[in-house]
C-alpha cells in the first residue's frame, strides 16, 4: 500500500466511526442543548439499545431472518423501547432535580449512568453476547482502498437517521419548539409551547438515536457487552464538545471530526497508536482554550 | 437528630465489617480462595472458584487432609489491585492455612505482597505475568505456565509458518502487555522483525485505522495477546479489510466467545492455551463432575483450579502439619504432581518445570488442537 | 413549590439563650469527635486486618475526598480527572523509590512539587471555562495522564511498578496494616484540619464568593482565576501526597486504578456525603468504602444497589446526605 | 483632572451599537448621575467601566491612569466598586461574609497563614471583622450581621450590596439603580446614605437611577443618554428643561394622532 | 354588565424571598387599552409574568374571560388567547424571522390558518416579510419589537400583554409601535400595556395605574392621569 492508499483509507475509516460517534453526539448535544445537562446516560442508553435490539432480533430472527429485515424491525423496536426509556429517566430522574445545583444533576446523570450499565451487568452476568448476523465481507475495492457493504449501509443508516432528525428539528413545529426551547423557554411557554412535552420529546429522540447506533454496532461489531456504552459515550460527549455543545449541526461536524482525528492519530508517524487517545484528547483541549464554544457553538453574551 | 442518625448507621456498617472478618471453627482445615466474583471478570473467577470447591468436596469425601475435612472462604479480588489487597487481607484474618486462586494478574500483584508478610503458602491457579516471578517473596506458586512458556510456544509456531514480518498487539493491561512485550524481546533477539507494535483500548469497538496501519507494514503473522472480546473484533476487522494471513491468540483469548462473537473470521486462528478439560483426557472425570454439579460446562482456567486446590491439599498432607513455612517447604518440592492438566514440579523460581501449553487452531466454530 | 409557600420569615435574631444552645452543640461536638477519635486510635487493637485493611482504605478516601472537595466543593469546579493528581504523586513515589531508590519520605515534596505543576498545567489555560466544558476538559487530561502511565518505559508501562520501597518512620519500618492505618488516619486528620483551616479563612471565604456568583466575587475585587487555581493546586496536593502513601502500602501501582471511574467515585463521595462539609465529605467517603465492602455478599447485584441507593439519596437529598449548615 | 473621564467609548454586540462615542467624566468628590430611558445603554456602560465588557474602542481613564480592557478585580482594587441592578449577593452567606468579601483585594493572607494561624493572618482576620462590621454599622444593619443574605428583606440586601462595596475602599462608587424596588421612606433614606457616603467618606458617587425625584435630588452633575450617545449634561435644573430631554422622556410632544 | 376580560384579585407573588406583589386588583374590560405605569422594580414586569403563568401567585385569584387561570400553565392560558410580549422581546436569535412567526402559531393546527395569519402580520410589519428568511439576530431594535409583537399575532389573540414595547427604540419607532397598538385595538385586541413612557402610554390607554413597590398606588382614566402632577412627578422630579 502506498501512503496515498494508505491516507485515503484512513480518511474511508474515520468518516465511517465519525458518522458513529456523530450519531451518538447528537443524543448529547440534543438534551444538552434543552435543559444544559450533561446526560452522563447517553453511553448506557446506546448499550441498553444494543442490548434491547440483540434481545428483539432474536425474537424475531424466527419471522424475518437474521438478515437485514429482521436487523432493520429489531432497530425500530430498540429505538422505541430505548426511547422511552429515555423518557423514563428523565421523568424520574431529571424532572425533581432541575432546581437543583448543578453538580447534584450531573451526579445524578453519573448515578444513572451506573444503575443502567451495572443492571445489564447483573443481568447478563458481565458477558459478552454474540450479536450474530450473517452479513458478509464483501466490499468495495477502490484501488487500495476497500470499504465492506456493510460499511456502506451503516453510514447510509446513520446519514439517513441524521437527515431525518434534521428534517424534523427545521421543518416540523415540534422541531422548531426545541430549537426555540434550547434559546429561550420563557418566551417558548409564551407561545403556548408545552415545554415539559417537548423536553420529554427531546429525551425520547436522544435516546432512540442512541439505540439505533447501538444496534448498528452490535450488528457490525459483532457482540454487545455492558462495558459497550462507556467508550463510545465519551467519545461522543468529546465530539459533541469539539462541534459546540448544543449545536446539532455542531454535533454532526463533531462527530466526524473525532472520527478523522483518531484515524489520522493512528498513523503519526514516529508515535504509535496508543497515543492516538492523547492526540485527539489534547486536540480537544487546545480546542476549547483558544475557542471555548467549540467549533459551531456560539459565543453567549451574559448581562449584568 | 440526623447526625445521630448517621452515626448509628455508620456503627452498623462497622458492625457488619468484624462479622465478615470473623473466623471460622477450629478443627477445620481452612482453604482461602482469592478469584474475582463479582466484577466484569466474575463469570471466569466463579468457575474457578467451582473448580475449587469441587476438588475440596471430593477431598473431603475422600476422608479430608490430615484427618481435617476442608472449609473454604472466598476473598472477591474483583480484578481491581486495590479491592485485591482487602481480599486478601480478609483471608490472611480469617487466619486460612493456605489460599488457591488468582486469575488477574493485575489484582495477584500487590497480595504477593501481604501472603508474603504473613508467609501464607499460596498457588496461583491462572495469573501469569512475569511480573508476579520478581514479587514473590517464596510462598507462592504458579501452576499456570508463566509468559515465558507461552512466547517460546508462540514463536515456535510462527517460526514453522515462516513467519517473518510479526505485528503484535496488546490491550494495554498488565497481563497483555506483558505477553506482548516477552514476544517483541525473543522475536527480535531471533533476528527477526517486529512490524508493529500497538495498543487497542479496552471497551473500544471500531479498530479500522488499527487494522490499516497495520495491514500497511504487511506483517507475515500477527499476534493478539489480549482477551477474547476484544480480540473478536479485532480479528473480524483484519479479516474484514482483506489480511488472510497467520492470525494468533494468546491464552487469554482461549474462550468459545471469540469464535461466536468473531464467527467466521476467526476460522483458522490459533490459540495458545494452557490446557483446558477439553484437551485433556485425565480430565474426564473432573468434566463430568463439575457439569453434574454445577450444571455447566468447565471453562478455560478450572483445570488449573482444580489441579491448585488437589496439590494443595497434597503438599499439606506431606507437610504433616498446618505449619505453613512446612506447606511452602512442600509445595516447593512436589515432584511430577498428577494433575489433571497435566504432571506438576516447580522450578526455583517456583514456576512450572515443564510447560503444559498446547495449541489450538478454530476449526468448524471449534477450537481443537492443532497437530 | 410547597417550599415558596412559606412567607419569609425573620432568621432569628441571635438572643442570649440561642448562644447558649449554640455553645452546647458547640461542646457536643467536641465531644463527640473525642469519642470518635478515640475509637479510631484503639481500634487496631480490637479488629482484624481485614477490617483494618478497609478502614485503612476508608480513611484513605477521606483525603482524597476532602482534596476534591476544595476543588469542587469550596471552589465549585467540576472535576472529572481527579484520579490524575493521585496518579502523579503514587508514581512519582514509585519512580523516585524503585528507580532511583530515593528515600520515600524525600519523596513527598517532590511530588508536592509536581502535583502543583501538574495542577497549574491544567488549570491555568481552562480554568476560563464554564463548568460543562471544565468537566470535558479535566475528564480528557485525567485520560491523557493515565494512557501516559500505561505507555511510557519509566512507569512500568501497563504492568506498572512494583516492589516499590515501604518507608520507616523513627525507625519503625511501616510493613503492617495496623501501621498503615494510622498512617492514613493521622493524614486522613491532617486533611480534616488543613480543610476546616482553609474553609474558615480569607481563601476560603473566596472559593465561596467565587461559587456563588463569579460576578459578583470579581466585581468584590477577587480574581477568579488565580482563586481557582488555587483551589485546583491544593487539591492536587491533597491527591499527590495520598497517592505517595497510597504507592508505598500497595507497592506495587498501575495505571488501571487511575481510570475514569477513579475519578467519578471520588466525586461520588464529596456530593453523596455534601459538597463543602467536612464531615459530609468524610461520610461520603467511607460510604463509597464500605457499603461494597459490606454487600459484597450479593454478587453481581452488588453495584447495582450501591448506584440505585446513590440515585436515591442523590434525588431525596440533592446537597447530600450531611445537612447543610444553615437554611 | 476629573476623577473618572471616559472619551469615545464604542460598544457593539454583533454589529448592534450599543454605545456609540460616548464621552463623559465625573469630578472628584462629585455626586454624578447617568439617566437615560430603558435600553439607552446606562448599564453597559457601567459594565465597561468596571470590566465586566471589553469595548471595542475609545478611552477610559481613572485616578489618572487608563483602566480599558482591565479585567474586573483589577479595576476594584485600583478603587471603584460598583453594585448591581439586580441584587447579587452571595446568597447562602452571612451579611458579615458578604461584607468581607469586599476586603479580599485589600488582604494578603495565603494558604499557609491559613493553615498555620500565623498571628499576622489572624490580626488581618480581626480587622477584617471589624472594618466589615463598621461597614455595615455605617449602613445601618449591624444588627443583622448573622442572618443569612437570602433571608434578609429587600431594602436591606440593597444595604449590605453598598456595605460590600465600601468594603473595597473605593475612590468611586458606582451605583446601578439603588432605588429600583424601594419604597418611599427607604428612597428617603438612600438619598440621605449617598450624601452621607460622599460627605463622610469622601468617596466620588456616579449612579445610574430611573426615579428622577431622587436623582434631581441627590446629583450634582446629570448625563443623560439615549441610544448609547450622550444628548445633554449638567444640573438637574438644566436637565429638567432640556428639550431633548423631555422627548426621550415623556415621548415627543408633537407625536400627534398619527 | 360590562364585559370584563381580565380580572385580577388580590394577587401576591414573590420572587423567592422578595415580595413582588403585594396584593394588588385591577381589570381590564374587553376592547380596551389599560396601562401599569411605574419606576424600575415597583413590580409591573412581575403582573404581567402572574397573569400569564410564567410566576406563580401565592395568593390571589386572577380570572381570563370569566375562567380562573391563577393554576393553570403559560402554555394552557396561551391557548386561551392571552398573550404576553415579554420584556426585552425574548425572540428566538437564531432562528429566522418566518420561524419566529410560526412558532407564535405553535397553538394552531391548521396549516391555512397558520398562513392566513402571516399573511396578515407581514401585512402589519412590511419589513418583516421583507427580511423573513434571515436570523432574527440581525434585526434592529424596532425590527425586532415587531417581530415579538408580531409572534403575538399569530393566534387567536384576545387580550395582549405588552412590556414596555417602546424600549431602547428610536422616537419614530416608538411612535410606529405605538400605531400597531393603536390599530390592533381597534381590530378587537384587548391590551394591557406596560410602558417607561408615560405620556406616550397614557396617550394610547383608557385606564391608567401606577404601581410602586408591588401596590397600586394611582389608578384612573388616562386621560385623567395625564393631568395629574403627581405622576408627571413621580417621572421627571419636581
Amino acid at each position: 500500500m502506498s501512503t496515498l492508499d494508505i491516507l485515503l483509507q484512513q480518511l474511508a475509516n474515520g468518516l465511517i466511526l465519525g458518522s458513529f460517534y456523530a450519531l451518538v453526539a447528537l443524543g448529547y448535544t440534543m438534551v444538552y442543548g434543552i435543559i444544559k445537562l450533561l446526560n452522563f446516560a447517553h453511553g448506557d442508553l446506546y448499550m441498553c439499545g444494543a442490548f434491547i435490539g440483540f434481545l428483539f432480533l432474536s425474537l424475531v430472527s424466527g419471522l424475518l431472518g437474521e438478515s437485514w429485515g429482521g436487523i432493520l424491525c429489531s432497530m425500530i423496536l430498540s429505538m422505541i423501547t430505548v426511547g422511552l426509556l429515555g423518557v423514563l429517566i428523565q421523568r424520574v430522574a431529571y424532572l425533581p432535580m432541575l432546581a437543583a445545583p448543578r453538580l447534584s444533576i450531573l451526579i445524578t446523570a453519573l448515578a444513572v449512568s451506573m444503575v443502567l450499565s451495572n443492571g445489564v451487568m447483573a443481568l447478563t452476568d458481565g458477558e459478552y453476547e454474540a450479536f450474530s448476523t450473517d452479513l458478509g465481507f464483501e466490499g468495495l475495492e477502490m484501488g487500495n482502498v476497500f470499504v465492506t457493504y456493510t460499511q456502506i449501509a451503516l453510514v447510509v443508516s446513520a446519514a439517513l437517521l441524521m437527515v431525518t432528525l434534521f428534517f424534523f428539528i427545521n421543518r416540523t413545529m415540534y422541531g422548531k419548539a426545541m430549537r426555540a426551547i434550547a434559546i429561550d423557554q420563557d418566551a417558548c411557554r409564551l407561545m403556548g409551547i408545552n415545554v415539559n412535552k417537548v423536553i420529554t420529546l427531546t429525551f425520547f429522540i436522544g435516546s432512540a438515536l442512541a439505540a439505533a447506533a447501538g444496534v448498528m454496532a452490535g450488528v457490525y461489531y459483532g457482540s454487545v457487552h455492558f462495558f459497550m456504552g462507556f467508550v463510545i459515550g465519551l467519545k461522543a460527549f468529546t465530539a459533541a464538545v469539539i462541534g459546540g455543545i448544543g449545536s446539532i449541526r455542531g454535533a454532526m461536524l463533531g462527530g466526524l471530526v473525532l472520527g478523522l482525528l483518531e484515524a489520522f492519530g493512528t498513523q503519526i508517524p514516529f508515535i504509535g497508536s496508543e497515543w492516538k487517545d492523547v492526540f485527539s484528547f489534547g486536540i480537544l483541549i487546545l480546542l476549547l482554550v483558544f475557542k471555548p464554544t467549540g467549533l459551531l457553538g456560539k459565543t453567549e453574551i451574559e448581562r449584568m | 437528630m440526623k447526625k445521630s442518625m448517621l452515626t448509628a448507621a455508620l456503627g452498623c456498617a462497622l458492625t457488619g465489617l468484624f462479622m465478615l472478618g470473623q473466623a471460622a471453627t477450629a478443627a477445620d482445615l481452612k482453604i482461602g480462595i482469592m478469584v474475582p466474583t463479582t466484577g466484569s471478570e466474575a463469570t471466569a473467577g466463579k468457575d474457578m472458584e467451582n473448580a475449587i470447591l469441587l476438588a475440596a468436596d471430593e477431598i473431603n469425601q475422600a476422608g479430608g487432609v490430615l484427618g481435617m475435612k476442608i472449609t473454604t472462604t472466598t476473598g472477591d479480588d474483583a480484578c481491581d489491585p486495590q479491592q485485591a489487597t482487602a481480599a486478601a487481607s480478609k483471608l490472611v484474618s480469617a487466619d486460612v492455612a493456605a489460599v488457591v486462586g488468582g486469575y488477574c494478574s493485575g489484582a495477584t500483584l500487590p497480595t504477593l505482597k501481604l501472603y508474603g508478610d504473613a508467609g501464607v503458602p499460596f498457588i496461583i491457579a491462572a495469573s501469569n505475568s512475569t511480573k508476579l516471578i520478581d514479587a514473590n517473596q517464596g510462598n507462592a506458586f504458579l501452576v499456570n505456565s508463566t509468559g515465558y512458556d507461552q512466547v517460546n510456544t508462540a514463536v515456535e509456531l510462527f517460526t514453522s509458518k515462516g513467519a517473518n514480518k510479526l505485528a503484535i498487539i496488546h490491550q494495554g493491561d498488565g497481563y497483555s502487555e506483558d505477553l506482548a512485550k516477552l514476544t517483541k524481546e525473543k522475536w527480535s533477539s531471533l533476528g527477526k522483525e517486529v512490524v508493529a507494535y500497538e495498543v487497542v483500548n479496552k471497551g473500544e469497538q471500531d479498530h479500522s485505522s488499527l487494522v490499516t496501519r497495520i495491514k500497511s507494514k504487511a506483517p507475515d503473522a500477527i499476534f493478539w495477546t489480549a482477551y477474547y472480546a476484544d480480540g473478536a473484533l479485532v480479528i473480524k476487522q483484519l479479516r474484514q479489510a482483506g489480511y488472510r494471513k497467520l492470525i494468533a491468540v494468546g491464552d487469554g483469548s482461549n474462550s468459545p466467545k471469540l469464535l461466536e462473537i468473531g464467527g467466521k473470521a476467526t476460522e483458522g486462528v490459533f490459540c495458545f492455551s494452557n490446557p483446558t478439560v477439553d484437551y485433556l483426557p485425565a480430565a474426564k472425570a473432573f468434566s463430568e463432575a463439575y457439569k453434574k454439579k454445577y450444571d455447566q460446562d468447565p471453562d478455560a482456567y478450572s483445570s488449573l483450579a482444580y489441579d491448585g486446590m488437589k496439590l494443595m491439599a497434597d503438599a499439606i498432607q506431606r507437610a504433616g502439619s498446618t505449619d505453613k513455612a512446612a506447606i511452602i517447604k512442600a509445595i516447593a518440592a512436589t515432584k511430577d504432581f498428577k494433575g489433571i492438566a497435566g504432571p506438576i514440579s516447580f522450578t526455583p523460581k517456583n514456576t512450572l518445570a515443564h510447560s503444559n501449553f498446547v495449541t489450538l487452531i478454530a476449526k468448524g466454530g471449534k477450537w481443537v488442537l492443532n497437530k | 413549590m410547597s417550599k415558596q409557600s412559606q412567607t419569609p420569615k425573620a432568621a432569628p435574631a441571635p438572643s442570649r439563650s440561642m448562644l447558649l444552645d449554640w455553645l452546647a452543640i458547640q461542646r457536643n461536638r467536641i465531644t463527640i469527635l473525642m469519642i470518635l477519635a478515640g475509637m479510631a486510635m484503639v481500634l487496631p487493637l480490637v479488629a482484624n486486618n481485614y477490617v483494618l485493611e478497609i478502614l485503612t482504605n476508608a480513611w484513605f478516601y477521606v483525603v482524597l475526598c476532602l482534596g476534591l472537595n476544595i476543588v469542587v466543593g469550596y471552589a465549585g469546579l467540576l472535576d472529572l480527572g481527579y484520579a490524575a493528581f493521585f496518579a502523579v504523586g503514587a508514581y512519582t513515589t514509585g519512580i523516585l523509590t524503585s528507580e532511583f531508590g530515593v528515600n520515600f519520605w524525600l519523596t513527598i515534596p517532590v511530588a508536592v512539587v509536581a502535583s502543583m505543576i501538574t495542577g497549574v498545567i491544567i488549570g491555568g489555560p481552562t480554568l476560563r471555562l464554564r463548568s460543562d466544558y471544565l468537566a470535558i476538559v479535566t475528564l480528557g487530561f485525567g485520560e491523557i495522564v493515565r494512557i501516559c502511565a500505561r505507555n511510557l518505559e519509566i512507569t512500568g508501562g501497563a504492568s506498572g511498578l512494583i516492589g516499590i520501597e515501604r518507608p520507616s518512620l523513627f525507625g519503625l519500618h511501616l510493613n503492617q496494616i495496623n501501621h498503615f492505618y494510622y498512617v492514613f488516619l493521622a493524614l486522613a486528620i491532617l486533611a480534616c484540619f488543613i480543610s476546616y483551616r482553609l474553609q474558615h479563612s480569607r481563601l476560603g471565604r473566596a472559593w465561596q464568593y467565587v461559587r456563588e456568583d463569579e460576578d459578583a466575587a470579581e466585581a468584590m475585587g477577587i480574581g477568579r482565576v488565580a482563586i481557582k487555581l488555587y483551589a485546583y493546586v491544593i487539591g492536587a496536593i491533597f491527591g499527590g501526597v495520598a497517592g505517595c502513601f497510597f504507592a508505598a502500602k500497595m507497592t506495587a501501582i498501575s495505571p488501571e486504578t487511575f481510570m475514569f471511574q477513579q475519578s467519578v467515585l471520588i466525586l461520588v463521595g464529596v456530593v453523596l456525603g455534601g459538597m463543602g462539609k467536612i464531615p459530609g465529605v468524610v461520610i461520603g467517603a467511607f460510604a463509597l468504602v464500605l457499603f461494597p465492602e459490606v454487600f459484597r455478599g450479593i454478587g453481581s447485584m452488588r453495584m447495582l444497589v450501591f448506584a440505585v441507593v446513590m440515585l436515591v439519596i442523590i434525588l431525596y437529598r440533592p446537597e447530600g446526605i450531611w445537612p447543610a449548615r444553615r437554611t | 483632572m476629573p476623577l473618572l473621564h471616559v472619551q469615545d467609548l464604542v460598544l457593539s454586540f454583533s454589529g448592534l451599537k450599543v454605545i456609540q462615542g460616548l464621552n463623559f467624566s465625573v469630578a472628584q468628590g462629585s455626586i454624578a448621575s447617568l439617566i437615560g430611558p430603558n435600553g439607552a445603554g446606562k448599564t453597559s456602560v457601567f459594565n465597561c467601566l468596571t470590566g465586566f465588557y471589553r469595548p471595542d474602542s475609545g478611552s477610559i481613564r481613572f485616578a489618572e491612569r487608563s483602566i480599558l480592557r482591565k479585567k474586573p478585580h483589577t479595576i476594584t482594587r485600583q478603587g471603584m466598586a460598583r453594585t448591581f441592578q439586580n441584587l447579587r449577593l452571595f446568597k447562602s452567606m452571612t451579611v458579615e461574609e458578604n461584607v468581607m468579601s469586599g476586603l479580599h483585594c485589600r488582604t494578603h493572607a495565603g494558604a499557609l497563614a491559613a493553615i498555620f494561624q500565623t498571628p499576622g493572618q489572624r490580626r488581618e482576620e480581626a480587622r477584617v471583622h471589624r472594618i466589615s462590621q463598621e461597614c455595615l454599622d455605617f449602613v445601618g444593619i449591624l444588627d443583622k450581621k448573622d442572618w443569612v443574605a437570602a433571608n434578609l428583606p429587600y431594602g436591606d440586601q440593597r444595604r449590605v450590596e453598598w456595605a460590600r462595596a465600601l468594603a473595597t475602599k473605593p475612590k468611586l462608587l458606582l451605583l446601578d439603580e439603588p432605588a429600583a424596588g424601594l419604597n418611599h421612606n427607604e428612597k428617603i433614606e438612600l438619598i440621605e446614605l449617598i450624601r452621607r457616603i460622599r460627605d463622610e467618606l469622601d468617596i466620588t458617587i456616579l449612579l445610574i437611577e430611573h426615579d428622577m425625584g431622587l436623582v434631581m435630588k441627590v446629583s450634582e452633575n446629570i448625563t443623560v443618554i439615549d441610544y448609547g450617545q450622550k444628548i445633554a449634561e449638567g444640573s438637574a435644573d438644566q436637565i429638567q428643561n432640556d428639550p431633548k430631554v423631555i422627548e426621550a422622556y415623556l415621548g415627543r410632544e408633537d407625536d400627534e394622532e398619527a | 354588565m360590562s364585559d370584563v376580560i381580565l380580572e385580577i384579585r388580590d394577587v401576591e407573588t414573590y420572587y423567592g424571598k422578595i415580595h413582588a406583589l403585594r396584593g394588588i386588583s385591577f381589570s381590564v374590560e374587553a376592547g380596551e387599552i389599560v396601562t401599569l405605569l411605574g419606576a424600575n422594580g415597583a413590580g409591573k414586569s412581575t403582573t404581567l409574568r402572574t397573569i400569564s403563568g410564567l410566576n406563580r401567585a401565592k395568593a390571589g385569584s386572577i380570572s381570563f374571560m370569566g375562567e380562573e387561570i391563577t393554576t393553570k400553565s403559560p402554555h394552557e392560558i396561551v391557548s386561551m388567547g392571552l398573550i404576553h410580549v415579554p420584556e426585552g422581546r425574548r425572540i428566538f436569535k437564531g432562528m429566522t424571522i418566518k420561524e419566529n412567526l410560526e412558532l407564535g402559531s405553535f397553538t394552531l393546527k391548521d396549516e391555512s390558518e397558520r398562513r392566513r395569519r402571516m399573511e396578515h402580520v407581514y401585512e402589519l410589519f412590511p419589513v418583516l416579510h421583507e427580511r423573513r428568511q434571515r436570523d432574527a439576530a440581525l434585526l434592529s431594535g424596532g425590527e425586532q419589537q415587531m417581530l415579538a409583537m408580531g409572534r403575538a399575532l399569530m393566534t387567536d389573540t384576545k387580550l395582549l400583554l405588552l412590556d414596555e414595547p417602546s424600549m431602547g427604540l428610536a422616537p419614530f419607532m416608538v411612535q410606529g409601535i405605538m400605531k400597531i397598538i393603536k390599530r390592533l385595538n381597534a381590530e378587537g385586541v384587548t391590551i394591557l400595556l406596560v410602558e417607561q413612557n408615560a405620556k406616550a402610554a397614557l396617550k394610547l390607554a383608557d385606564y391608567g395605574y401606577v404601581l410602586e413597590t408591588g401596590e397600586i398606588v394611582v389608578k384612573g382614566k388616562a386621560g385623567k392621569l395625564q393631568q395629574d402632577e403627581s405622576i408627571v412627578k413621580a417621572y421627571l422630579g419636581e
